[in-house]
């Protein structure tokens, strides 16, 4: 270890001591700091500060949660069918790759944008969308999808359509622009998330096996590249500032937020393919994303074992007079490090010419371990790589279960009426008309979905299915996205197996065979003990449902600081699953598609109503205990969904999730060109309570729509799986949905008035005054 | 037979109207670098959808000055077949190979979702395949606003350039036919020869098993025919 | 040397931000309000010398580039 | 009354549309160009009598719906 110190900054305006409060403001804490001066042997220099600062962030260290993300299972134990081996571990690449046979795989991880979004919605929604696609081509692979998972608090309230339209136009325009299809996702509403919307995005991406690129530096003598946008003084301490909690004062923090371009970006990633097909050359790519060129240069030289050296007067800057601390913390988007193959300087340099974009030469791969900056030929920052990326600090936070867990959990159905003729029939049309049932065609009209002709199965439907074209054969990918916050908030290890376990269920519902996960932990502040408590709850419910489907999680990102002025929002892990569907034939979706056709419920009556949206929307209380979930009945009954679509029996499949059985009926009518009606016959069921038959979310159930054909051998090979099935009536050309409960809740529904409040919900909410919809 | 996708910096369609040509239809295609000066050779030249130079001018303005337009413009001038799709519709109008201009939507939001059109031209070569069904297409753009002022759109009825039309979506759906408030309903026209087209909805994604429809495929079948004809 | 240039939509051409403008104005109470257009400003730096000719060579972008004349009309003013 | 607000990129914030348009102008051969910012122009006719602190609303409109704070500047003056 070099202990002398450095030599003057170039920029007097560095050249100052470190005090406790610049530590502070720099978010480290006070032991932190002297583990530094003591590794190092001497003060490090302000940019060196800003350079822990951003590294040691939760942001880029997950220093208070990676001992719960060492929980997860990260491979899959059987891929007897050809597939689903991880190829790149979780945390190993800038996102996890896994094998999906004949020799392709995909590359897919989700990443928040929280933060940003809660100041500039649109701009931050949009570079959180360009920050995951570098994430993706950065490992050799070609992005094919886009989804993302939004929380926003009341939708009637003006800030929060503000925010939301903002977030979605913003992930439009990224998207849009890319050229990139936003398949999918999710949306929920919930006071919770007032001030603090959740803007989680996720790329997925394919490629070659021998496609594949690793962010490491390697290789003695090798040139490091710069390619992309030039450097300004954009979003400076984005990184640190997305780990600490949003205030008021951060309102003031205003300016730091980054633009992004998407058309740059587009260029970007032609640009970095084309080098990436060039046998050999690449040795190591690695995206600028938080905390840019810090991050990019300590990690490449960590993963590669080896030190780098750059110069800062070789960055291309869009602004005069940065300093180093400025350079080295900007933000600023759509940048990538590269580091190629000595002697072969000319062949990335004309890839970049061709496309119009800087390839600036700004160091080289050196012996050692050391991360060298210089500015003007002065070195302004010496620090050992690897103590920047692997050495960072690590806690174990302090978990107390939350007081009023007691009390929601101790709630019992009976404080409130069972359905009446009347409560009824103004039940279902207002939970579909409920912001987080309705439909969100609002949001997913304004997401070019189908660019790349390659969209089977559009947004609207349990999951999205995409098709890949290989050379040789279509593959067919599935993906869906989840995460109730209530049932986290009332009960996070149940909500933890819940997300997951529903997010495959909706695989499952369109013929897929799940493949891997990729999750985003958004948590309020973790130094409050009941807020790691349910973080941890819920990282266990998540770990445990992955464990019992063997299905691993392959990548992630973790938000903290989630709060607003009444405190934490709900727990709210989103997470996203990837399937793979052998056959176009399997691929299936969530709508009837002809008169006659029979509707059987799999996984027996839904009989609890704690912790619904029924209870919220239609009773206004956010109470009860979250739904049971039996892990092995849940298997049992996605692979016998699975079995009878390959087998080809079922017209539509569709999970009850939120709003629970009528719900899910009416929304398997609501046809693309067509409303369907539907006779249902429930006298035998019989229930204890008809709310919860109704709308409880007991989870393991499956609506199937078969031919009447097909009926009873489906009904027998239910019964031989052992999971219980229920005929429950037939779609009708006519389109009313009845019921016949054998009593005196017989009620019908004209279907085209419950579509209408479901498709126009939303639209409603938002449409601007005097404006077309 | 040769088709060529014209790619400029920020196309993002080029590869599905390459696809739509070279694989489901198997003719030879290929895509022509914005930076190339001659079209020779080309039997129909497809200007396809994305975001030209981000678009960030005007849709299609920045694109105009390619070096490849140039020879576009020679070789429609020749009375060669020319097809711009979305962007590319866009690009054709502002370089004044077709009337008009594309302005923003009138909701001001991006939509993307399946059309109905209708024919609207007497056009032989078009009512042959297409008849008078309504096609089911996909639509993806910000701005498709087809403007012209009222001479203009005289002229264009009176020589039969009007070559789609928005049509009504179906009863059961509360959703207008018309995405974007384009005068007239106008979703593509064609200049007088019928020789340059252009139109907002993108019939590539309209021509294998799993799209909204096929109906792409007879409108690209009559382009090809009519290639084929000169 | 700075240019302004603004290009605004013809009179007679849909502008429908400038109706989305108006309709939130008047939806936020701002009573008066006759008409609202949306355009937009260019602003060019330049060398001082521009060299004979120049004020054409505005023109000319201007009309090639910066607007487009079946629906926008253009000036520009030298700032001060 | 006319008036006319111009929207602006902040001065240190990514302007795209400049950048792009620069470089379409560069690529026609338009020499001596130091730089290009493209912003937004919004006219409002006004009924003549403002009534009293209708400058003050003006600034209000223009900082809460015409510009965007964060990332815009915006200055306004009445038409001559
Ligand atoms: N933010 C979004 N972007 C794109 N599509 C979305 C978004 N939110 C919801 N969708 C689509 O709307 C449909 C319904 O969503 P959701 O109600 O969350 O489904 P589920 O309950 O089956 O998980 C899905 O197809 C989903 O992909
Ligand atoms: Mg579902």
């Amino acid at each position: 270890m070099s202990s002398s110190s450095l030599p003057p900054n170039p920029d007097p305006v560095l050249n100052v001591s470190i005090t406790p409060e610049l530590i502070e403001k720099h978010g480290l804490q006070p032991e932190e700091y002297d583990h530094i001066v003591q590794t190092l042997g001497r003060e490090p220099t302000l940019t060196e500060l800003g350079i822990f600062s951003v590294m040691w962030s939760e942001h880029c260290s997950y220093k208070n949660s990676k001992p719960l993300l060492k929980t997860f299972p990260v491979e899959k134990k059987d891929t007897s069918r050809g597939y689903g081996r991880v190829m790149v571990k979780a945390g190993e690449e800038n996102a996890g790759v896994i094998d999906i046979g004949g020799g392709w795989a995909i590359c897919f991880k989700i990443e928040s944008h929280n933060h940003p979004s809660a100041v500039e919605p649109f701009e931050g929604a949009a570079t959180g969308v360009g920050g995951i696609i570098r994430d993706i081509f950065t490992m050799g692979a070609r992005p094919v999808l886009l989804t993302n998972s939004l929380r926003f608090g009341d939708l009637e309230d003006a800030t929060v359509k503000r925010l939301f339209r903002g977030v979605v136009a913003g992930i439009s325009h990224y998207g849009n622009c890319m050229g990139i299809p936003t398949v999918g996702g999710d949306v929920v509403f919930d006071e919770s998330y007032e001030g603090n919307p959740l803007v989680n995005a996720l790329c997925l991406g394919i490629l070659r096996h021998d496609q594949l690129q690793k962010g490491a530096a390697t290789g003695v003598g090798n040139p490091v590249y710069y390619v992309g946008a030039a450097t300004g003084r954009d979003g400076l301490g984005g990184a640190s500032f997305a780990s600490r909690e949003l205030t008021e004062e951060s309102q003031a923090d205003r300016p730091a937020v980054q633009k992004g371009d998407p058309f740059m970006e587009k260029l970007l990633l032609e640009a970095c393919l084309e080098m990436m097909a060039i046998p050999g050359l690449v040795v190591g790519i690695q995206d600028m994303g938080a905390a840019g060129l810090t991050c990019s240069t300590c990690e490449t030289a960590g993963r590669g074992n080896a030190g780098i050296e750059i110069e800062l007067d070789e960055v291309p800057q869009r602004e005069t007079n940065m300093n180093s601390y400025e350079i080295m913390l900007s933000e600023s988007q759509e940048r990538m490090l590269v580091i190629v193959q000595k002697g072969r300087e000319k062949e990335i340099e004309d890839v970049f010419a061709k496309w119009d974009l800087h390839a600036a030469k700004v160091g080289e791969v050196k012996e050692g371990d050391r991360m060298v900056v210089k500015q003007h030929g002065v070195t302004v920052a010496d620090l050992p790589a690897r103590f920047l990326t692997d050495e960072g600090p690590v806690y174990e936070r302090e978990a107390k279960e939350p007081a009023y867990l007691a009390k929601t959990q101790a709630w019992k159905p009976d404080e409130i009426a069972d359905l009446t003729k009347e409560s009824l029939a103004e039940a279902l049309p207002g939970l579909l008309g409920d912001p987080s049932i309705a439909s969100k065609e609002w949001v997913y009209r304004q997401y070019d979905h189908m660019v790349g002709a390659s969209t089977v199965v559009l947004p609207g439907s349990d999951a999205a299915v995409c098709r890949i074209r290989t050379g040789e054969g279509d593959k067919f990918v599935a993906i869906a996205n989840d995460g109730i916050g209530r049932y986290c908030y009332l009960d996070p290890h149940r909500g933890g197996l819940i997300a997951m376990a529903e997010c495959l269920r909706n695989l499952a519902c369109s013929g897929a065979e799940p493949l891997a996960m990729t999750d985003n932990l958004n948590f309020g502040n973790p130094y409050k003990p009941e807020v790691f408590y349910t973080m941890k709850e819920a990282v266990k419910g998540l770990s445990d449902c992955c464990a019992a489907f063997d299905v691993p999680v392959v990548g992630g990102n973790v938000s903290l600081y989630n709060e607003n002025h009444r405190g934490a929002i709900d727990p709210t892990p989103v997470i996203s699953v990837v399937g793979l569907i052998e056959k176009e034939a399997d691929i299936t979706t969530q709508t009837v598609s002809a008169a006659g056709q029979k509707l059987l419920l799999l996984g027996g009556w839904p009989d609890e109503i704690g912790g619904s949206q029924y209870l919220q929307t239609v009773h206004s209380v956010k109470t009860g205990r979250a739904p049971e979930i039996d892990l092995a009945k849940e298997k049992t009954v996605h692979d016998l969904v699975r079995q009878v679509i390959r087998e080809g029996r079922v017209k539509a499949a569709h999970d009850l999730s939120d709003g629970g059985l009528l719900v899910a009926v009416g929304e398997m009518l609501f046809a693309e060109e067509q409303n369907f009606g539907a006779t249902l016959e429930l006298a035998s069921a019989s229930p204890a309570r008809w709310d919860a038959l109704l709308f409880g979310e007991s989870q393991g159930r499956i609506l199937l729509a078969v031919d009447s054909a097909e009926e009873e051998t489906v009904i027998a090979t239910a019964q031989a799986a052992g999971v219980a099935v229920q005929s429950l009536g037939k779609v009708t050309a006519e389109p009313i949905l009845s019921l016949r409960t054998g009593g005196s809740l017989d009620h019908s529904w004209e279907v085209k008035n419950l579509r209408d409040i479901w498709s126009q919900r939303i639209g409603k909410a938002m449409a601007l005054p005097g404006l077309p919809s | 037979m040769k088709v060529g996708v014209l790619q400029f910096p920020g196309s993002n369609c080029d590869q599905d109207s390459l696809h739509a040509f070279a694989t489901v239809l198997g003719v030879p295609a290929r895509l022509v670098w914005h930076k190339e000066e001659s079209l020779e050779g080309l039997d129909l030249v497809v200007v396809p959808g994305g975001f030209s130079y981000g678009d960030y001018l005007r849709c299609g303005a920045i694109a105009r000055f390619s070096p490849v337009m140039k020879a576009l413009k020679a070789y429609a001038g020749a009375g060669g077949m020319v097809m711009g799709i979305c962007n590319g519709f866009q690009i054709l109008c502002e370089a004044g190979l077709l009337p008009g201009a594309l302005i923003r939507n009138d909701c001001l939001e991006f939509r993307c979702e399946t059309v109905n059109l209708t024919l609207a031209a007497r056009r032989e070569a078009w009512q042959a395949p297409l008849g008078a069904n309504p096609l089911r297409i996909p639509v993806a753009h910000g701005e498709g606003n087809y403007r012209i002022d009222h001479a203009g759109l005289a002229e264009l009825e009176a020589n039969d350039q009007i070559l789609f039309r928005y049509a009504d979506r179906p009863a059961a759906i509360e959703r207008r036919g018309n995405p974007n408030g384009s005068l007239s309903d106008i979703a593509g026209i064609c200049n007088r020869e019928g020789t340059v087209i252009g139109m907002m909805p993108h019939p590539e994604r309209a021509v294998e098993s799993f799209h909204p429809s096929r109906d792409g495929l007879p409108i690209l079948q009559t382009l090809l025919k009519l290639a084929g004809h000169r | 040397m700075k240019i302004i240039v603004t290009v605004t939509p013809k009179k007679n051409v849909l502008d429908p931000q400038g109706a989305a403008v108006q309709h939130a104005l008047e939806s936020q109470d701002f009573p008066g309000l006759k008409a609202v257009h949306v355009g937009k400003i260019i602003e060019l730096e330049i060398d001082e010398q521009g060299g004979a000719g120049w004020e054409e060579r505005i023109d000319r972008i201007c009309r090639d580039l910066l607007s487009n004349p079946v629906i926008e009309d253009y000036r520009w003013e030298k700032a001060s």
